[in-house]
């Protein structure tokens, strides 16, 4: 059984997204149950994966390929966090898209290929060597470009042709970098960290920041994150899922692999290869904050909020000591629930009342209460107002980076969350405080469909309850604190 | 000269060289096609004259009989090739009134 | 022992100069011609170098043939106004060309003298081995039995350069008749050369196949003999050449290598592809050449005729 | 006769004589049934092709003595892992294209000149391209060469008579520099076949004249970087299936035929210098391939130049095999990388241009920025061309990057960084001269309207571009053949 | 033996002399027909006797007869050709022959 599991989990996806593509665009109905189906069925067996791997059991498969080149899927803490968070937002996307794409064109081509693209995700997240991970790595462009340019409108096939120019550039570096690595120690897997000693202290540094160069252009540090921004072009499910999830989750996820599994903390020390990783992920969380305060398109403002956000998750790799480290991977978790939630909103407001610049969000509290109250919820976590998720996470990067003995990433923590709340609340305040202009009356007086609003309050109540119940074994907090418990003291 | 001296086995293999540098010469010299197919004909028959003259084994027991062979063969092959280059160039000069090859932009024929 | 070696420079240096006057001619007729006197005298040093096999194939194919070919390809060039070009080759062109060339003739001329001389090449190996391949002409016996793959694919090549030269058909006048129409007075002397030399033309190659297996001879050279006779006759204006449609030129065309692949076919089945067993070598053989040289016949008329051109 | 053992199974005679006997029958049954003849032929070739990979795999190299004849005097076939391999490739490609082409040349209405010459002419390449893989005689390599470009050249007249001709007089240079190869060869050591070639070792002066002759004239078959300038032309403006089998198939034939002389006949002659020249060519041949096919504005014109750069990685397995040292050996894997690639390249590029030809009878031209919105029309066929640009940018899942992957690892392991950029570089460039037209056809919100394409045809092309991909992830049955009978030069490595 | 040997260097001294009057001829002679006329009947002569010369080397009766077919071939299609020639050379130089022949 151990070793079918990781089967298991990849071919959910990956047998729905063949059915899905050689199906007829009239059987809507196959093709929801379908999606509806897959996804539960994934969330079934990462609960059960979840008490597995919690007892400590190993799930893992080899698939050989050829002389020195295999593939190792293995199910680790790190792997599940990515893994539940991910199966987790891919159930409720999928409500939000049928809801949102009902009687559009060729969508048995885009839920294939967004199939396709949660295939890889789960791959990413499994990979348990780094050929493998470079493997799905490159899945993931291929299978998330058909859904950027899914519209074929002039933006999105411009956004599409940059996501791609920087996507691949970043992995020929990436794979310039493993093959560089491998070519001396052999392939590498995270869960024995090779041999690096073989190659000399430069080589090792220059490896380290080819890599993480190859990941940067995923995880939108600042010199390649322009890509993310322009990506905004794509409809909102897929800019909510890929853009807030999967895509620029997979370049952070690869960073930690890389930080803990492959160089281990005490290497990144010896060559303290970590500053100047923490340094480039702090410039990214500040200029992306004051990027986003200039933005008045809704949707550009989130991206660039991004943008800042998932630096987060690097500066707490890139710190040494525990507290750091859960910081970093609890943000993971907090950062999708909340940002997802708000592109859900942005979503909603764009699709159901045209709403999709900043000055356009006086009285909207009103007509839309539900979406709105959402989204305050999921903007107030992500300042890191108490009891929600940001504040957690904030809490333990503060911590962690005192305990590292860098004060300074207090202040830049501060200083964003200062930011974020100069973008976030004055949207708020117009939304609920001001009166808007009666042109909003002639829409008729719903709200919208309930599946294209539920998915949004899901994820803001996920949000709160993951701040409040952080204490809980099962919670993120507390699953992060496992894998960091069997990272420093294995 | 080294080697087998100055019989006439060697003679031939040289006079073979020689015409298939004159062969080259001729292939490269002219733009005519008509004229670069006659050239490559002379440097198969030089090549072939070599190949039977350094198989010949004195006067009185002839040349060895594979090469002989693989030249009757080579011959045959090379007018099957001269044949088809010959048909081309005929149905060039019909087609765009020209004997020659200028290296201008690739054919714009459509496919089918 | 002079004497032989005297000759032999004399015709090498006669074969150098009609070579360079058939390369670098002025006219392009003139070259043609050139071309066909040097196909000659190659088939005199062929018959220094007592290849006479060779020599056989050199001149009718080598020069007859390719000859033929060059001189029609001129005559409709002439027709269509592009048998000549203006301008020479440029002079630093020709002073380029002339290096490399020299340059090509010295290293083979140079690594032909680096050769060990007393090298005996397979005739040895031939020799033994000739009384099991059921022939005594040597050089039939590596023909048709020890590289009978070779022959087997080249007379493929020579099929095939048909189809391939019929490709290049107008779609409108595909099935049609191959060539030019010939229009030669019915009463003149062509006409009565065409019908004197077809039965000695037979005879004379019946007797090349018949030959081949124990002196100089064989399906190609016979062959070629045949594809003349036709072409003359076609020319005299007795005949004209079936369409390219018609069942029994296709029949014909694919005879000599439909024997010749039954016949490895029918080997493999019995574990050597190929093989030619030697009970009855001989009749096989023979049975081969003479369908091989139907083929070769049929398949020579009819490329040097070129692709159909009248409509059937 | 009761079915024979698979072990006295006559496979590899059935491969060559089965192809002639399809030409020969093609030519005399005539434009109406000829085409009938590849629905038969097509799987039986597949059956024979794959008890011979069994015979091989269980029982080591298949030698067939022709005629009886053992090696100098007679011809011998040789069939190891890399013939093997290789007439896999032709059988899969050649049934693909032969049942594509049904159409195109097929037979509805009365006989025409493409309906009647196409076949015998395929049937004939499939013959000389099985006869070239399997081949163990120089010379009868080179009569089958001829029979190839033979077949080649009309193929190519179909569609332009000048890039025929083209075509044509580079060839004939190609095979007079082989044949001069051939009569020295056989001059200084009295044998022309490979195994008793490969036993040579004297007389070092004149194997390397006769080795770089031939090398000379193969390059020129291959279009190789500086004699490439008739390829483009001539796989441009063929027809579709014949620009497949051009590209995928013909090019590959000599150069199967160079790793033949480099790696079994002569490996102790090539000196350092030869191999970095290869490397160089390779090399050039990638980035100005690229940078040539970013400027194309036609779909076949873009494919044609990606082949000249596709073209330059098979070259890089001369300077990269070896590096088979204990400590390192993952490193070994460039021969059987390139092999992979050309593989890979051949199933996605024969997908490619079949995609191509189902465009062009679509909207009746290729030209780039007028097919809009095809995507839309032409679904399945524009997602084989993205799977089949997919393996050849090599990215993975797809056998394009196990080969990138094989060259890569060896490059970095034996430190020649300048050649894993140029192989980066190349996969870069692929991505930007194949995503443009992919872009293009996805473009635009109207479905153009088109002339209808049957949609088991569509199947074909995307069947082909599966293939390369399930290359890359079922890579052990191919990886396995490709060792038996592989010389140990290809690990151990060439410069000596 | 000596007196064969003898034999044939002489006959084959004619015939040379003969093939050296034709190429004199051809060389020559004003116009095309005339230096057609010189070609055709002095090779053709010249060869007769080189054959007869080269006859007394060989040995049995068959070879002999081969010489005489070759000779009597080359004869047959040098009057034909020459005949052919000039008829094709009327068309083209009328002003030459003056009178007007029907082909």
């Amino acid at each position: 059984m151990t070793d079918a599991m990781p089967i298991l989990l990849m071919l959910c996806p990956l047998v729905s997204a063949v059915i899905i593509f050689f199906l007829r665009e009239e059987n809507e109905r196959l093709r929801t149950t379908i999606n509806i189906g897959s996804s539960l069925l994934k969330l079934g067996l990462v609960a059960w994966t979840l008490e597995g791997v919690g007892r400590g059991v190993i799930y893992e498969y080899r698939l050989e390929f050829v002389l020195g080149l295999y593939m190792l899927l293995r199910i680790d803490a790190l792997a599940l966090l990515f893994i539940a968070l991910s199966s987790f937002l891919w159930l409720v996307t999928t409500v939000y898209a049928i809801a949102y794409f009902r009687g559009t064109a060729n969508l048995s081509r885009f839920f294939g290929f967004f199939n396709l693209c949660v295939f890889a995700t789960t791959g990413i997240a499994l990979s348990g060597s780094l050929i493998s991970f470079f493997f799905f790595y490159e899945l993931l462009t291929l299978s998330t470009w058909p859904l950027v340019v899914h519209k074929g409108d002039h933006e999105s096939l411009a956004a599409g042709r940059t996501y791609l120019g920087y996507t691949m550039v970043g992995s020929a570096v990436l794979l310039f970098a493993i093959v560089w690595m491998e070519g001396t120690t052999g392939p590498v897997e995270f869960v024995a960290p090779p041999e690096l000693d073989k190659l000399s202290g430069t080589a090792q540094g220059a490896i380290f920041a080819l890599l993480v160069a190859g990941l940067a252009v995923k995880t939108a540090i600042v010199p390649v994150h322009s890509w993310l921004p322009k990506a905004m072009a794509a409809p909102a499910p897929v800019t909510a899922l890929l853009h807030a999830v999967a895509v620029v989750k997979a370049g952070a996820f690869g960073i930690v692999r890389i930080i803990y599994d492959v160089y281990g903390i005490d290497r990144m020390a010896e060559h303290s290869l970590g500053v100047p990783l923490a340094m480039a992920a702090s410039v990214t969380i500040i200029y992306g904050s004051l990027k986003a305060l200039q933005q008045t398109d809704i949707k550009r403002m989130l991206a660039f909020s991004t943008v800042s956000q998932i630096s987060y998750i690097v500066l707490g790799a890139s710190l040494p000591g525990p507290f750091a480290t859960i910081g970093g991977l609890v943000h993971l978790v907090h950062q999708g629930l909340m940002k997802i939630t708000l592109f859900f909103a942005a979503g909603v407001l764009a699709e159901r009342r045209g709403v999709h610049s900043v000055s356009q969000m006086a009285g909207i509290g009103r007509r839309m209460p539900l979406t709105m109250l959402a989204f305050s919820v999921a903007a107030l976590g992500l300042i890191g107002v108490p009891p929600l998720a940001g504040f957690v996470s904030k809490w333990y990067l503060g911590i962690g980076g005192l305990q590292a003995g860098h004060p300074w990433v207090i202040l830049v923590l501060a200083a964003s969350s200062l930011l974020n709340a100069a973008y976030f609340l004055p949207l708020i305040y117009r939304a609920w405080f001001t009166e808007g202009p009666d042109s909003l009356e002639q829409y008729d007086g719903k709200e919208g469909p309930t599946a294209l609003i539920l998915p949004a309050v899901v994820t803001a109540f996920a949000t709160l309850g993951v701040g409040v119940l952080a204490g809980f074994a099962f919670s993120p907090l507390g699953w992060a604190s496992l894998i960091v418990q069997r990272e420093y003291i294995p | 000269m080294s080697g087998a001296g100055l019989d006439s086995a060697t003679l031939f293999a040289l006079t073979g060289a020689i015409l298939i540098g004159i062969g080259v010469y001729g292939f490269i010299v002219h733009a005519h096609l008509l004229r670069r197919i006659l050239a490559f004909n002379v440097i198969g028959s030089g090549i072939f004259l070599m190949f039977g003259a350094l198989g010949f084994r004195g006067a009185g027991n002839g040349t060895d009989p594979v090469p002989q062979a693989l030249i009757i063969t080579g011959i045959v092959v090379a007018l099957s090739l001269t044949a088809l280059a010959v048909a081309l160039l005929v149905k060039l000069a019909e087609e765009e009134g020209g004997a020659t090859l200028p290296e201008e932009q690739p054919g714009r024929g459509e496919a089918e | 022992m002079t004497a032989a070696l005297l000759f032999d420079a004399g015709l090498c240096l006669l074969v150098l100069v009609v070579a360079f006057s058939a390369v670098a001619g002025r006219g392009l007729f003139g070259a043609i011609a050139f071309f066909i006197i040097y196909g000659m005298l190659i088939a005199l040093a062929w018959l220094r170098l007592e290849g006479v096999d060779v020599a056989l194939a050199e001149a009718a194919i080598g020069a007859g043939l390719t000859g033929m070919l060059l001189i029609g390809a001129w005559s409709m060039l002439k027709q269509l106004g592009v048998s000549g070009l203006p301008g020479g080759p440029s002079v630093p062109l020709r002073i380029a060309a002339g290096a490399v060339s020299g340059l090509v003739a010295l290293a083979l001329a140079a690594t032909v003298l680096a050769l060990p001389d007393g090298r005996e090449g397979l005739s040895p190996a031939v020799a033994e081995s000739l009384g099991r391949s059921g022939v005594d002409n040597p050089v039939t016996a590596v023909l048709l039995n020890f590289r009978a793959y070779d022959t087997l694919l080249e007379s493929v090549v020579l099929l095939i350069a048909l189809i391939a030269v019929w490709s290049l058909t107008p779609r409108a006048v595909w099935g049609g008749v191959p060539g030019l129409a010939q229009h030669a007075r019915s009463d003149g002397v062509l006409s009565m050369f065409g019908r004197l030399l077809p039965p000695l033309g037979l005879v004379v190659a019946i007797y090349l196949v018949w030959a081949g297996s124990s002196q100089p001879g064989g399906a190609f050279q016979a062959g070629t003999v045949l594809a003349a006779v036709w072409l003359l006759v076609v020319m005299a204006g007795l005949y004209d050449e079936p369409p390219a449609s018609s069942r029994n030129l296709r029949l014909a065309l694919v005879a000599g290598p439909g024997v010749f692949l039954a016949v490895g076919a029918v080997g493999a089945a019995f574990g050597v592809f190929m093989g030619i067993p030697e009970g009855f070598a001989k009749p096989l053989i023979l049975s081969i050449e003479f369908a091989l040289t139907v083929s070769i016949a049929v398949t020579l008329a009819l490329l040097v005729a070129g692709r159909p051109r009248r409509p059937a | 006769m009761t079915a024979p053992l698979p072990g006295a199974f006559p496979a590899l005679e059935l491969l060559i004589v089965l192809p002639l006997a399809a030409s020969l029958l093609a030519i005399l049954l005539g434009g109406r049934l000829a085409p009938r003849i590849v629905l038969l032929l097509g799987p039986a070739m597949l059956v024979v092709t794959a008890v011979l990979a069994f015979q091989i795999q269980t029982q080591g190299p298949v030698r067939v003595e022709i005629g009886g004849w053992e090696a100098p005097l007679g011809i011998a076939l040789i069939g190891d892992g890399l013939a093997g391999v290789f007439l896999v490739l032709t059988a899969i490609v050649m049934t693909a294209v032969g049942v594509f082409a049904q159409k195109p040349f097929g037979s509805e209405g009365a006989e025409t000149t493409e309906s009647y010459t196409f076949w015998p002419l395929y049937f004939a390449m499939w013959a000389a391209l099985n006869a070239v893989f399997c081949g163990g005689d120089l010379f009868n390599l080179y009569v089958a060469l001829e029979l190839l470009t033979l077949t080649a050249v009309a193929m190519v007249a179909y569609g332009s008579t000048r890039a025929a001709l083209r075509y044509l007089l580079f060839a004939l240079a190609g095979s007079l520099a082989y044949l001069m190869g051939i009569v020295l060869l056989y001059s200084a050591t009295g044998t022309l076949d490979i195994e008793l070639l490969a036993r040579q070792d004297t007389i070092e002066a004149t194997r390397m004249v006769s080795g770089a002759l031939m090398t000379a004239g193969l390059l020129a078959k291959t279009a190789l970087f500086p004699l490439h300038g008739w390829l483009p032309p001539a796989h441009g403006s063929a027809p579709a299936p014949a620009s497949a089998l051009l590209s995928s198939l013909v090019i590959k034939a000599s150069f199967v035929i160079i790793v033949r002389i480099w790696f079994d006949v002569m490996p102790d002659v090539a000196g350092t210098v030869f191999v970095q020249l290869l490397s160089i060519l390779g090399a050039g041949a990638v980035l100005y391939g690229s940078l040539l096919a970013l400027r194309q504005t036609r779909l076949k014109m873009i494919i044609a130049y990606s082949t000249v750069a596709q073209l330059g990685y098979l070259f890089f397995i001369f300077p990269l095999a070896g590096g088979a040292a204990a400590e390192t050996p993952w490193a070994a894997g460039a021969w059987s990388g390139g092999m992979f690639h050309a593989l890979a390249h051949g199933l996605a590029k024969a997908a490619m241009f079949l995609a191509a030809g189902l465009v062009i009878e679509a909207l009746g031209h290729d030209r780039i920025d007028d097919i809009k919105g095809i995507a839309r029309a032409l679904p399945l066929t524009m997602f084989a061309f993205g799977l089949a640009a997919v393996s050849l940018m090599g990215l993975p899942p797809s056998g394009g990057f196990l080969a990138k992957y094989l060259m890569l690892t060896a490059a970095l392991a034996d430190g020649q960084i300048g050649l894993a950029l140029v192989m980066l570089a190349g996969g870069l460039l692929a991505a930007a001269y194949l995503f443009r037209p992919v872009n293009r056809a996805l473009a635009g919100d109207y479905v153009p309207e088109v002339a209808v394409v049957t949609y088991w045809r569509q199947l074909i092309p995307l069947g082909l571009a599966l293939l390369s991909v399930a290359l890359g992830i079922i890579s052990e049955p191919p990886y396995d053949l490709l060792q038996v009978g592989r010389s140990k030069v290809a690990v151990e490595g060439i410069d000596d | 033996m000596i007196a064969l040997d003898v034999m044939t260097v002489l006959l084959v001294c004619t015939g040379l002399v003969f093939f050296v009057a034709g190429t004199a001829g051809l060389l020559r002679f004003p116009d095309f027909h005339s230096r057609l006329h010189a070609l055709t009947k002095a090779d053709n002569l010249g060869l007769g006797f080189i054959a007869l010369g080269v006859a007394f080397q060989m040995t049995d009766a068959w070879s002999v007869a081969k010489l005489a077919l070759v000779w009597m071939l080359a004869g047959l299609a040098a009057a034909s050709v020459a005949q052919l020639v000039a008829r094709a050379a009327l068309d083209r130089l009328p002003d030459e022959s003056g009178g007007e022949h029907k082909g």
